[in-house]
């Protein structure tokens, strides 16, 4: 409960919107759908958090760990993520530098 | 306003939940209606919550296999700042040396980025985190 | 859902107050947070929360002389039932017997008819109220 | 905090508008306020419950106080309630036989 995750398939990327609170609790859920994802072939993920209400730092590990296996299949994963105290938490643990964060879907699915 | 008064006497409140990852959010909840009582300002308020959360997840630990750890204590106190101390006996998933890594993501650094007086304690087994800020 | 399963598993949480009343509404937060894991009915956990704020309300009493009364405790668990103890110790201001009159308001009218399993007990200078309720 | 108290008055009733949560830390405030009405010469009150969200036993004794406060100037107390988890509390209480319970303020003010 209180997360929600919804998956669409968009030139050649799948996009997760995520909802809610990536927390300890929840964090298990977003790790099981990216890896089935990876599983299925899908090896360009865009995680939308713009519904995120909560991360924390099991969050950021399941997020380093998807980059992680989308890099071993020579894929991408791309954030967007609009909200400050969001992006802040990025910033103090350094991963702003690890990730490629947009300010929206188009932004995100623009870049090449 | 009274409760911005009321918040300059010593007034305190713990939770103490078994090592369950749903009850964490519930302490979030606990953290955000304390620290706003100490301030209007939504900003130390998203703040409080986020450092309790993840200073009670990092000693909750991610999987049930722990829940015979014992609980996970949470003292609140509004004092001269604002006084937090987190608390488990019993072994703690994040008990590793300050280095370890969980999927890349260094545990403490969340916290050591966040706040400014946050401090880690060990002994006879137990393991408290203590931070505290200061009342605007 | 993973979390109605979990609910079926012994979990809890207490939460401690100092006898404070800005902190009842706090314990409220938590008892609608625990109602709401056992059941997503939200007549259920308004319920829930209103009977938890009342019990803790009578324990804490309305005026901060009897701060040094000690602290109110509330334990919640989620077992067969939903179980609630709200307890504190020293001089209880509802410590009166039943029939007494805050007001006009009967003290224990509202939570006797709002639970079917209410109890109140006292040992040794404390006071319990003890309510539960079955998980649909 | 969490409580709000507006007064209006109106074709001569004083109506008090109450938001928030009415319990056992706030309720004083909404005693003082009657008290100061009363002592003023206001000694028919409506008290509007409309955006109140929540009502424990210190508030119902805060609630009969006023109504025996008003009583002894030969006034009235009017509730303004439309809630069914309100309307539950002052029944459970047998309050609901107390209080003459309106669903509008038009409706309460209204009535003779
Ligand atoms: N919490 C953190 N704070 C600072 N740096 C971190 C944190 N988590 C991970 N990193 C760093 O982020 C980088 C990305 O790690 P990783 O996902 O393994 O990608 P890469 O393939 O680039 O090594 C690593 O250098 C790691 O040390
Ligand atoms: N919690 C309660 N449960 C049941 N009856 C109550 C409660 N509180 C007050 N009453 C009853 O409500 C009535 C109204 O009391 P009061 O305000 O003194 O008005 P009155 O002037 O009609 O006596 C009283 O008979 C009192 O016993």
């Amino acid at each position: 409960m209180d997360l929600s995750l919804e998956t669409r398939h968009e030139g050649g990327h799948t996009i997760i919107e995520v909802g809610g609170e990536i927390d300890v609790y929840t964090a298990p859920k977003l790790r099981d759908k990216i890896t089935e994802l990876v599983g299925n072939g899908n090896y360009n993920l865009v995680i939308d958090m713009e519904k995120v209400d909560f991360l924390d730092s099991t969050g950021l590990g399941v997020l380093v760990g998807g980059l992680k296996k989308v890099r071993a299949h020579d894929g991408s994963m791309r954030l967007i993520c609009n909200q400050e105290r969001l992006l802040k938490i990025f910033r103090i643990t350094g991963l702003a530098k690890v990730f490629a964060i947009h300010g929206s879907q188009a932004d995100a699915l623009a870049e090449r | 306003m009274a409760a911005a008064g009321a918040a300059r006497t010593t007034t305190g409140i713990s939770v103490s939940i078994a090592r369950d990852p749903a009850l964490v959010r519930t302490v979030r909840l606990v953290a955000a209606a304390v620290a706003r009582r100490a301030s209007h300002d939504e900003e130390f308020v998203e703040e409080v919550r986020l450092a309790v959360g993840e200073a009670c997840a990092l000693l909750v630990g991610e999987t049930d296999e722990s829940a015979n750890g014992g609980p996970v204590e949470v003292t609140m106190r509004l004092e001269d700042r604002l006084r937090v101390a987190v608390s488990a006996n019993g072994s703690v998933a994040a008990a590793d040396p300050p280095t370890s890594d969980i999927d890349g993501v260094e545990p403490w650094a969340l916290l050591r980025g966040l706040i400014e007086d946050f401090d880690i304690s060990r002994a006879a087994g137990s393991t408290t985190l203590s931070m505290s800020w200061a009342l605007a």
